[in-house]
C-alpha cells in the first residue's frame, strides 16, 4: 500500500480522535460520554447521512446501474452470514456462530460515514443511493443468523421462534428507520431542503463525527480485553473475514461497473460488521449467543481496523484494478 | 397495612418486554422499572457503556400476594434460564392508602 | 383551503420529521430519543427563539400597538380556560375540566417555533415581541384552571391551597423563565449578540427542530391508544375547540390591525395547547386531575393537528379576511 | 449491626418534593432517591416519556426505627391517596459505622 | 429458592470502584449497580447537580450467603467510617434458575 | 476600573446567561439542565478549545518564551497551593485545608474559556500555547495537596497512599487528557484540520458556552446557601486569593515579556480554581476533606467573581503596567 492514502487517512480528525479515545481508555482516564449523548450522536449521523443521500437521490437521474446495486446489495447481505456461518459453526458451537454470522452480514453505518468523510476529504464523489444500500443491508443478516442457529442448532430449543417480533426486531429498528425516513425526507424536500438544514447536516457534521468517534475509541478500546478469552481464531477471523467481504464488494462493484467512490462504499459496507443494530436484535432472539464474543470482535477489532487501514487499504487496491 | 411479597428481578434491559408480558401473563397488580443498572454475575460484567443498552441491566420490582409471586417465580424461571439475570423475593408490608 | 399553503407546510423538513417520529411509533420501531436529549433540544429551541425575538425588538421601534398586543395575549389566555371550563365541566367532571381548561388556556412554544419555520420559510415578517406574547400567555391559564377547581370543586378538598408555590409553578417554571431571559439577553445585546450567537441560535435551528420534531411524533403518536378511553366527545373537543380558539385569536389580531404574520402567530398562540408547562404544574397543584386525559387530548391530538394542518388553515382565513 | 425498618416510597417524580416535605416534618434521619423509573398500577403505565418528568415515577428509601416509620407511613397516608404511588416496609438490619 | 441476604450499600459515585474492589476482594458472586441516586444523610444533601458525579450517590446491591454477608460488611466498615454511605441489609430468598 | 471593559464583559452573552441561570436558581424556577447535557457541553468546549490552541501552535513559530512560560504555569500551579495550605491550615484544619489548597492551586477550564471569548470579543490576540499550559495547571496542585496533607495531617491516618491511583486521577483524568488530546490533534492536522472542523469548533463555540455558563448559574447559585456554614473567613478567602494569585501570575508574565493577551491569559489561570478536576480527585483520595467546603467555594464564589469581576479587573491592571 503506498503510505499517501493511509497518511491523508489517519491525520483526519475523526480518525485522530478515534485514537484519543482509545488512548484515553488505555491508560484508564476516566474520561467517558454520557450514553445518552452517544445516542444523540448516533442519531445525529444516521439523520445528517440519510438526509443527505436523499437529497443526492432527488439530483440524480435514475438508471439501471442504481437499482442493480441496491439488489447487490442485499445479495451480499445475505450471502456473507452464510459464508461466516459455515467457516466457525464447527469450532464455537452453532450459537455463536450464529451471532457471528449476523454481526458480520449486516453493517456498520458509522465505518460507513467515516468512508464518506476520507471521500469527501480526497474529492472523490460517491452516490446518494448507497445510503439506501446502507440500511437494506443492515437487516437480512438478523434474520439469516436467526434461521441458520433454527435449522443447525439444538434440537430441543423449547422457545417457538416468533415471527412478528423477528421481523420487527429486523426491519424496523430504530437505526434502519431512521436512516430510511431521512433518506425519503431529503429526497422529498430535495435541494431546498438542503439549503434549510445545510449547517446542521453538513457544516457541523464533520465536528459531531469527531465526538462520536472518540467515544467509539474509548468502548472499542475497553472490549479488547474480553477479546483474550475469545481465542487467536475469532481474533483471526475479525481482521481477515472483513478484508476477504471487501474483495467480494469489490468485485461486486467492478462487475456492475460502478465509479471508484461508489465501489469504495460496497467494498466497505461488505467489510464492515454492525455493533449497534444487531446485538439490540440478537439478545432478544438468540440469546444463547454471547455478546461478550460477538460485540467486541466487530467492535474492538473490526471497527478500528476498517476505519484506520481498511479504508485507505481497501481504496488502493480499487485504484490498482 | 398488608403482608406482601417484593419481589426484584434483575435481567438484561432488552429483555424487559419479555419479563413485562409474564407478569402480564400472571396479572400482576404494578410494577417499578429501574433502567440504566450495570452489574456482574456469572455472564461476567456488565458495563452498560454500549450504545443500545445491550449490556446494560434493568431492574423491576413488583409488590402482590405470597400465591402470586410463587407463580411469578416459576413464569420467570425458563426466561433467566435462557438468558441469565436474578431473582430475589422478599417479606414486606404494604401501605394500603 | 388551497392546496398550497398545505404543501408548503407538509413537505418542510420539520413537518416531515414529525410524520416520521410518529410513524416509526406506530409500527412499534425501536427508535427512540433519550430523554435527557429531547430535553436538551427543547431548552436550546426555547433559548434561540427567546434570543432572537429580543434582537428583534431591539431593533423595532416601541409603539402602542404592540403593548395592546401583550394585553391582548393575556386576555386571551385568561378567557380560553373559562370557556374551555364551562364547555366540559357537566360532562367529565371539575377535576379533569380544570385539567383541560389549563392545558388549552396555556401555549405550546413548539407549535408557536414551527409557525415561524413556516412563516420564515414563505418569508412573512413576524414581530419579536410575539415572543413575549408567548411568555406570557403559559402562565395565566394555570392559577384560572385552579381556582376554577376550588370554586367549583368538592368543597371536602382538604389540603389548603399553596398559593406561593401555585405562583412560582406557574410564573417562574422553567420553559417562561427561559424564553423572558434569553429575550431579555437578545434585546440587550442586540445585533452585536446575534453577530456571535446566529451560527448557534439561527444557523442548526431549523435542524434541531426537525430532531426535536421527530421525538414529538414518536411521543404523539404513543400517546394515541390512551385516547380510546378519553371518548369521541373530548377527541371532538381537541381538534374543534383550538380552530375556535384560532378564530378567536384572529379576531383580536384583526381589532388590533395587526400585520398578516402577527396575526398568524397570535391565532397559533391562542389555538395551541401546553404539554410541558402546565403537566408540570398541575400534578402538584391539581393531582385530582388525570394527566393520562389532558396529556394525549394537547400531544396527540391538537399539537399535530395544529402543525399539519392548522398553521396553513389558519394562515389561509387570514388572507381571506 | 441494628435492626431497623427500611421505607420505601413509589411516586410520581414531580410530587417527591412533597414527599421530602413529610420526610423532614418526621425527622427522618436520611434518605436516598432513585430517578427516571417508570411502572404501572392502579392509574395505568407511566412510561416515563414526558419531556417534563410528569410521567416517570421516583422512589424515595428511609432507612429509620420502627416507630418513624410507622409516623411517616400514617403521614404519607394522604398523599398517597391524593395522587397515588406505592409504599413498602420491610425489616433489614443497618451496619452502623 | 435459597434463603440469602441481600446487601445494599449507598455510597459516592467517585468511591464505587472502591466498594467494588472490597467486593472482589471478598469473592461476592455478583452485584447490580444504580447510578445517579441523590439523598441525605449525616454529611448533608446530596444533589447529584454536579458535573462530576461528586455529588451523586450510588447503590451497590449484592445477593450472597449469610457468611458472606457478615464478612463484607466488617470489610466495608473502614470504607464507610472513611467516608460516609449506608450498608443496609435483609433477608430473601433467592430463585436458583 | 474604567466602566467600559467592565460594561463589554457583562453586557456579553455568556456572561448574561450566567446571570439568567443564576437568578433562575435563586428565585427557585425549576429550570433545569440535565446533567448528561452539562457533561456534554463541557467536553465539547474542552474538545474546541484545545483543538483550536492546538491549531494556532501549528501557526506559530517555537520560541524560548513559549517553553518558559509552560515552566512558569508549572511552577505558578505547584507554589499556589502551598501559600493556600499555609495560610489555612491552622484555621480550619489540614484536610479541608489541603482541599482548598488543591482547588486554588489548580484551574477552571471555565473561566479560562470565558476569558478567551472576551479577548476574542475585544480582538486581542492570545497564543495556543496557553492552552497547554491550562493542562497543564490541572493536575500539580492535586498531587500537591495531598501530600501536604500526608506530611501535616494526623499520624494515624490507616490507609496508605496509592501512588498509582493518585498519579493515575490527577494525570490522566478525563479534562486533562481531552484538553492535551485535542490540542496534539489540532497541532497535526492544522490549518487543514480547522478548515473540516470550524462550524462545530469555533461557529457555534459562543453559543454552546452560552448554555453551559446558564448551567454553571444554576449550579453555583444553589450551592450559595451552603456558604453560610463555611463562615465570613473562607468567603473572604474566595474572593480576595484569587486577585493575589492573578497579582501574582501577572507579575510572572511581566518577567518573561508575555503580550497583553497571554498576560491576561496567566492571570486568570492563576485566579481560577478548580471544580471539576479536583473535586472528583480528591472524592477518592482525600475524603476527610469536606466538599461542601471546597467546592461551594470554587463555584459560587470565586468563578463568578472571576468571569464577571476578574477579567476585565485584572485587564485593566495589565493595561496600566
Ligand atoms: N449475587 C448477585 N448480587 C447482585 N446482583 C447480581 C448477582 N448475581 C447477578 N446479579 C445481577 O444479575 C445480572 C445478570 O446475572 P448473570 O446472569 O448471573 O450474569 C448481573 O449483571 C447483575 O446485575
Ligand atoms: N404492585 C406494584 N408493584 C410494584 N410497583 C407498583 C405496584 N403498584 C404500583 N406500583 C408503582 O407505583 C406507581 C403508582 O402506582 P398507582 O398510583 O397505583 O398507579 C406505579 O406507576 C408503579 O411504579
Ligand atoms: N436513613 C437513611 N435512609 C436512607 N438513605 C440514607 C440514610 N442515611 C444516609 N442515607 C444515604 O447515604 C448517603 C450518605 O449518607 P451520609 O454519609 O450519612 O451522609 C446519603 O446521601 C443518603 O443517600
Ligand atoms: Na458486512
Ligand atoms: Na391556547
Ligand atoms: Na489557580
Amino acid at each position: 500500500m503506498e503510505l499517501g492514502l493511509f497518511l491523508t487517512n489517519i491525520t483526519a480528525p475523526p480518525v485522530l480522535f478515534f485514537f484519543l479515545g482509545a488512548a484515553a481508555a488505555l491508560v484508564r482516564s476516566d474520561l467517558e460520554i454520557p450514553q445518552a449523548i452517544a445516542r444523540f450522536l448516533s442519531l445525529y449521523l444516521l439523520l445528517a447521512i440519510g438526509f443527505k443521500g436523499g437529497v443526492a437521490l432527488a439530483e440524480s437521474t435514475w438508471s439501471l446501474t442504481m437499482l442493480a446495486s441496491l439488489i447487490a446489495a442485499i445479495v451480499l447481505a445475505s450471502t456473507i452470514p452464510i459464508l461466516a456461518f459455515f467457516l466457525l459453526r464447527r469450532r464455537i458451537g452453532t450459537a455463536d456462530a450464529a451471532g457471528i454470522a449476523a454481526t458480520y452480514g449486516s453493517v456498520s453505518a458509522v465505518t460507513f460515514i467515516t468512508a464518506t468523510a476520507y471521500l469527501d476529504l480526497l474529492q472523490i464523489p460517491w452516490s446518494g443511493h448507497l445510503v439506501a444500500a446502507l440500511a437494506l443491508m443492515e437487516s437480512p443478516a438478523i434474520v439469516i443468523g436467526i434461521l441458520l442457529f433454527r435449522l443447525y442448532g439444538p434440537r430441543d430449543t423449547a422457545v417457538a421462534l416468533q415471527w412478528r417480533e423477528l421481523l420487527r426486531d429486523a426491519f424496523l429498528n430504530g437505526s434502519v428507520f431512521l436512516i430510511l425516513g431521512s433518506l425519503l425526507i431529503g429526497w422529498i424536500s430535495g435541494p431546498a431542503g438542503m439549503d434549510q438544514l445545510a449547517p446542521f447536516t453538513t457544516h457541523i457534521f464533520t465536528g459531531m463525527l469527531c465526538l462520536f468517534l472518540l467515544d467509539m475509541g474509548i468502548l472499542a478500546a475497553r472490549r479488547l480485553e474480553e477479546l483474550r478469552r475469545s481465542g487467536a481464531m475469532l481474533v483471526g477471523f475479525a481482521l481477515l473475514f472483513p478484508m476477504f467481504c471487501a474483495l467480494l464488494g469489490t468485485g461486486v462493484a467492478w462487475l456492475l461497473g460502478l465509479s471508484e467512490g461508489d465501489t469504495l462504499m460496497l467494498a466497505i459496507l461488505a467489510a464492515s460488521a454492525s455493533y449497534i443494530a444487531v446485538p439490540a436484535a440478537l439478545r432478544l432472539t438468540l440469546p444463547e449467543a454471547n455478546p461478550s464474543i460477538y460485540v467486541p470482535m466487530s467492535l474492538a477489532l473490526t471497527f478500528p481496523f476498517n476505519i484506520v487501514f481498511g479504508i485507505p487499504l481497501y481504496h488502493q487496491i480499487i485504484q490498482w484494478l | 397495612m398488608t403482608p406482601c411479597k417484593r419481589v426484584e428481578i434483575i435481567i438484561d434491559e432488552p429483555l424487559l418486554r419479555r419479563v413485562l408480558a409474564v407478569l402480564d401473563d400472571v396479572g400482576a397488580p404494578g410494577h417499578t422499572v429501574y433502567r440504566n443498572l450495570t452489574g456482574s454475575g456469572n455472564r461476567g460484567t456488565r458495563r452498560g457503556d454500549e450504545l443500545t443498552g445491550v449490556f446494560n441491566n434493568c431492574c423491576v420490582v413488583v409488590a402482590c400476594e405470597e400465591r402470586m409471586a410463587m407463580e411469578l417465580a416459576e413464569a420467570l424461571r425458563p426466561v433467566l434460564k435462557r438468558s441469565g439475570g436474578m431473582c430475589l423475593i422478599s417479606d414486606a408490608l404494604w401501605l394500603r392508602h
